[in-house]
């Protein structure tokens, strides 16, 4: 007699009320692991799928073949806008909670990942984002006020207010047009990549997608048009542990990592520590060159940790431990950055204190003008003509007539 | 009796039902240890255990067809997208796969699934967490779409959705999730604890599909509505003092066209509301219904009053909500006519 | 000024066009050294080479995704789906990105994409080779719909279509292909080779997006009809003698609201095809127009012929398809109405 | 400087005019394969996805692990089977030539895929088949009457006129109804697979996809939900090396097999000659097993050649050359049976011949019988008033008027 079949349903390790202890995760250690040729293929790197790249030791040193790759100064400008994305999403957060928009998306903990791949593109490469990497747009030197005046969906919102608060958009500064809809945007990039390889161009794409939105069918769009065309695209995989209140092993399943997907496609996959700004920084800088140099796509796993609620909407502490953030092993990016350049002597905690207070000072400035420009709640409001463009280049008769009918 | 939120009625008919049987799973994104984005299916899965009701991977296509593959084997799947405007990646499953598979087998397999989605817009929700697509279940044959507006019918329309044999689309209107809505953003929020409608029995019963409800008997001009927009419809007719009959379709397909041809052959009139754009929204299906139906009994052109044929905005939402103020205008011309 | 069919009008104009813009590209699935499963894009690889013209995976999603980012990029693709049947694992890039990007981005992306897909029945291809879903593109704004009913016409509107810089759903008739089909499946067929709109010009010319054409001047009543449709119109208001204007819409989405209405504020009445279902059918939209600019003119209810609203058989393609007696009947009723 | 991109567009071997040539192509020596216990780990046997499992040689042995896992009895069924395919195949091929009915799709060089695999399954076990896989109800014991009056869409066709000819349906014979819509059986299967399990039941699912249609969105949806839930399903590629006119390397880019795609989600693939009969059965034998006895979902590749047309509606002579068939190095799967068979001395030259004829005349008199209900193009029809039943379990008010008003 054959036994009967169970249903099987996969569970996270820990839940409200558990302990969470992640010493059974086993982390290589800093500088484990070589950096091969740009040009290597696929097939004689699969061990990079399953292991994770780190550079900086626990004491802050940059070791091994990924090391070495930003000068301290540049690592210093990673560190500043590091501090940059935190103090804006914890301003923006704020004022969210006081009404003054509707929503907002914090990347706290996951700063290092969208800074230092900004870091290593170029002028002119495209990024295709989700809602979570407003690190790039504010390393890449987009105006700060700009994103406010979007988040207060006011008078001077670059979107007309037409966007939620956090779906940015910026050509200008390699920022495709956010979408509510996940996963799209990652086949977006690889035709954008197609694109520019079928111009005879240099420029390269970046996709961007989370551990969750992995599932989605557009995932595997982007995987076989990248492998099929060997378009110059980065695909990007934010694996921050967390889908809303779904465990990263929902989306996974019953593979050992969300690398490993590469290898069906041919496609070489790297698994990188995405709290560490160095080894980020390297590991993105060898695909892009890899991409540029006409060797085709890579698959990058960033392993973070979502350390603030999915939202404003949601509140973790209903779906998982509350300490289970602090007892991550990957750290802080901020502080870890911190401390290599401190031990480098290259950087202080005085500096450190003063630059932080400076930022946060300069924030606070921006965001007090920006709310001249009025707010969600109150304030001048981006004219509701505004929803009638753009629908076409040119307005057609039957919008006409209904803006007409609307009084507009 | 309870009193209970359009929320509650869901949870309570997913728990009825799954209590009377152990067929019926439910899945979806985050509905199981977290109970749903907007915990509709909250204690289901403590209830029934990770078997019957369990989170999926973020693959609305994933969903559908696993549906449809579980009833093929004989289940009774209710799953839920966490928002209508998430669809699309399954609308293929939904339209071509669940819609069709009755037919194609000659009845020999069937899709007897339910697929819960909050639709409409009025939570500052932008364009891709307030659309109503309903009319694209309705084109498309092989769906009963339904909507309800209160909770009592929420708890009684799911609980027959589940028990069809055929595949449901069912759209739950989130602006009332919480309380009915007359339209007026600026106003106080009201909840379903002071609405007669809001008093839902714990215990099993259904509301049929296909039926309508006339929600407010009236002489001078038929309004049919569905979702939150009879709560905007009733509004408007007290504001304007126009004795409007308000029909709350409840499902739009099938259609219950008796109830609207008695009260338009009665009325001479009529006004059709809905949330989604105009252009081949379901109101075009109604007016051409209404048109073809009582065209000599017609004593104006009838109207819609509808979202505008744009994207639903953020900031600009309440100049896209068909509100009181349109509906009320439309009543007037209409009268006039 | 030579005699092409359909499909070599459609070849004709991708051939010209990619010629004049080195930024149009064509892939889709076969479409490059086969030349496509209807051989619509035949000779643009051997001409323009595999970087302009190539064969995609089999992925609807993914071809219209990476059209879309081709278009940020700044080229302008044209891609082919194979049936119109199959854009539906597509229809979330269609619907939710392609159309939204100029809005979402302010005007800073757009996306000049061409998506060309054969469409409706007649050629005993069942359920899932005849559908015509031009409805499910006409009620999400920020698309345009193109139907052509002859060669003429589909050349100078799929240049049009490809220079345009919105998205563009270019339909094809595929009953139209090789000739034109006057709804009698049992008569002979005939060729375009004698037919008047079957003479093409080789060289470059456009016919403009949203202007509808009166293919016949009539006055008793007015016919609104598209792609195979219009050819049905033609025949049935021979074969009744009513003396019908047939106006073949060609672009339904910007609709020319203008001409219909002239038309039927003239004669009165009015009668609506369309070979897709009929719930919710861009009929019920154009119905709905013509009752509301046109109601006090109306001397007879409007009156739609449409497929029914089930899957298209494929034994009874006959009895589904809205041949000449279904619509002479339909305006025979609305004459005497 | 940077170098411009260029644009890579995989090309096929050959085009008509080439001299097909395949010799450069690895196929390991039949027995070569070791055969692992069904509860292996997926990740070791990796090498399985980059291989080929044969299990008989040129001169028709049996050799290695995978071997001796039918009787002689058994692999004569398995014969007679497919010669009922190609018997059935090459009837209603001419059928359609001869215009009784509109449409045909032949599985000609791909027999032994279906029919073995039906022959490992058990009663209650659910296929979710694609257009190609008639082998699979003909080794079920569907009567052949009833394809046949599908076929012709007649007065008998149990699907009432409804559906493409090929499109058979049937819940008694394990057979879920065919899509046109390729690909989303795929997912279908695992729904089934899950529902089992949630049951607590024994029966197991098999899913189908063709090379090109892996590329579809919901092969992706598959194995997400397979590999998450461990779902009791196999899950098979049939790579005939065409997709209509593209051949196999679109779909399957820069990976070096389609099995390898099960490596990116945990699920342990295997890569089987499909046109030995042997091989087949036993790789199937062993994915099912392994369903069944709860260690979860297994991806097969058939390595195959579609040795016709795609379909009645195109002529692959446009687009490979015409001897590429023939060239092909795997042979024919009814051939090899057969070789082996009479080796084993279980079969011969004059049975077989024998045995062909039997079957052609069984068939030829089935078709004579179905002709009786009628064919597409004369005869009796299924009745309109079908088309409008079965849209919903009861027709609703505005079918029953649409019925009345086509007067039916
Ligand atoms: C097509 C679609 N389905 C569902 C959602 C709702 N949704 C928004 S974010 C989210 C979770 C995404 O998780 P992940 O990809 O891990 O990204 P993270 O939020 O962790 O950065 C879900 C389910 C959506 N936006 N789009
Ligand atoms: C969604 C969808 N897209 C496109 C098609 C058209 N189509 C039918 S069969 C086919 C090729 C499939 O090739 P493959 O998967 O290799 O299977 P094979 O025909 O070789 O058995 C295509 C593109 C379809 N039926 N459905
Ligand atoms: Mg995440
Ligand atoms: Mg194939």
């Amino acid at each position: 007699m054959t036994k009967p079949l169970k249903f099987y349903v996969p569970e996270p390790e820990f839940r409200p009320g558990d302990q969470p202890d992640f010493s059974g995760l086993k982390l290589p250690e800093a500088g484990a692991v070589a950096r091969p040729k740009v040009n290597v293929k696929a097939e004689n790197i699969r061990d990079l799928a399953y292991t994770i790249i780190r550079v900086m030791t626990r004491e802050g040193e940059a070791v091994g073949d990924w090391a070495g790759a930003l000068s301290d100064d540049e690592a210093l400008v990673g560190l500043k806008n590091m501090i940059k994305v935190r103090a804006y999403d914890k301003r923006m957060q704020m004022a969210q909670r006081q009404g003054k928009t509707s929503f907002y998306v914090q990347c706290l903990g996951e700063e290092a990942i969208a800074c230092a791949f900004q870091q290593a593109l170029e002028k002119g490469d495209m990024n295709f984002p989700t809602y979570r990497q407003q690190g790039l747009l504010l390393s890449s030197g987009y105006p700060v006020l700009d994103m406010m005046n979007q988040v207060y969906s006011n008078s001077e919102d670059p979107l007309r207010g037409r966007q939620l608060p956090i779906m940015y958009s910026s050509k200008e500064y390699g920022f495709f047009s956010i979408s509510g809809n996940l996963a799209t945007q990652f086949i977006q990039a690889v035709g954008w990549a197609m694109a520019s390889a079928i111009k005879g161009d240099t420029k390269i794409a970046a996709g961007w997608i989370g551990d969750g939105s992995t599932a989605e069918s557009d995932f595997h769009s982007a995987m076989v048009f990248a492998s099929t065309y060997r378009a110059p695209v980065v695909l990007n995989i934010v694996n921050n542990q967390w889908a809303i209140s779904t465990f990263q092993g929902i989306a996974r399943g019953g593979a050992a990592t969300f690398a490993a997907r590469g290898h069906g496609f041919g496609i070489p996959a790297l698994r990188v520590d995405g709290n560490d700004f160095l080894a980020v920084y390297a590991v993105s800088k060898w695909a892009i060159e890899r991409a540029r140099k006409g060797y085709g796509p890579t698959l990058i796993e960033h392993v973070t940790y979502r350390a603030g609620a999915h939202s404003t909407s949601d509140d973790p502490a209903v779906y998982r431990p509350r300490k289970e953030s602090e007892e991550w092993p990957l750290g802080d990016p901020i502080e870890r950055l911190k401390t290599y350049l401190i031990k480098k002597g290259a950087w202080s905690e005085e500096r450190h204190t003063q630059a932080e207070a400076e930022i946060e000072a300069e924030i606070v400035a921006l965001q007090k003008e920006a709310e001249k420009n009025g707010t969600l709640a109150s304030g001048q409001k981006p004219s509701p003509r505004e929803m009638f463009e753009d629908v076409f280049k040119e307005t057609p008769p039957h919008l006409r007539k209904q803006r007409q009918e609307a009084g507009l | 009796m309870a009193r209970m939120t359009m929320i509650e009625a869901i949870r309570s008919a997913q728990h009825v039902a799954m209590g009377r049987d152990d067929n019926i799973v439910v899945f979806g994104e985050d509905v199981g240890y977290f109970g749903g984005v907007f915990r509709c299916t909250q204690g289901l899965q403590e209830t029934y255990g990770p078997s019957r009701c369990f989170d999926s991977p973020i693959n609305e296509s994933g969903i559908i067809g696993a549906a449809i593959g579980m009833a093929a084997y004989g289940l009774r799947p209710c799953v839920e997208i966490q928002f209508a405007d998430y669809m699309y990646p399954g609308y293929d499953q939904l339209s071509q796969e669940a819609a069709r598979i009755r037919y194609r087998s000659d009845g020999d397999f069937t899709t007897q699934i339910t697929v819960r989605m909050p639709t409409g817009g009025g939570i500052y929700g932008g364009q891709t967490h307030s659309q109503s697509p309903e009319a694209l279940f309705a084109h498309v044959c092989g769906l009963k779409t339904v909507i309800p507006s209160n909770p009592y019918d929420a708890k009684g329309l799911l609980a027959a959705s589940i028990e069809d044999d055929d595949p449901v689309i069912f759209l739950e209107p989130k602006r009332l999730y919480n309380g009915p809505f007359d339209g007026h953003h600026d106003r106080p929020i009201t909840s379903w604890a002071k609405h007669s409608m809001g008093e839902v029995p714990e215990d099993y019963y259904t509301v049929p599909l296909g039926k309508a409800a006339i929600t407010r008997p009236g002489d001078e001009v038929t309004i049919l509505a569905y979702g939150t927009m009879v709560h905007v419809a009733l509004t408007a007719a007290e504001e304007t003092g126009i004795d409007a009959e308000v029909i709350d379709l409840r499902t739009i397909l099938p259609l219950d066209l008796e109830t609207i041809e008695t009260s338009v052959k009665r009325t001479g009139r009529c006004v059709i509301l809905h949330e989604a754009t105009k252009t081949c929204g379901f109101g075009a299906e109604l007016m051409s219904l209404v048109q073809e139906t009582c065209f000599y009994h017609l004593e104006a052109p009838i109207a819609r009053v509808t979202g505008w044929d744009t994207p639903y905005p953020h900031a600009q939402e309440w100049d896209y909500f068909p509100g009181p103020k349109r509906v009320g205008a439309a009543l007037k011309k209409v009268m006039e006519g």
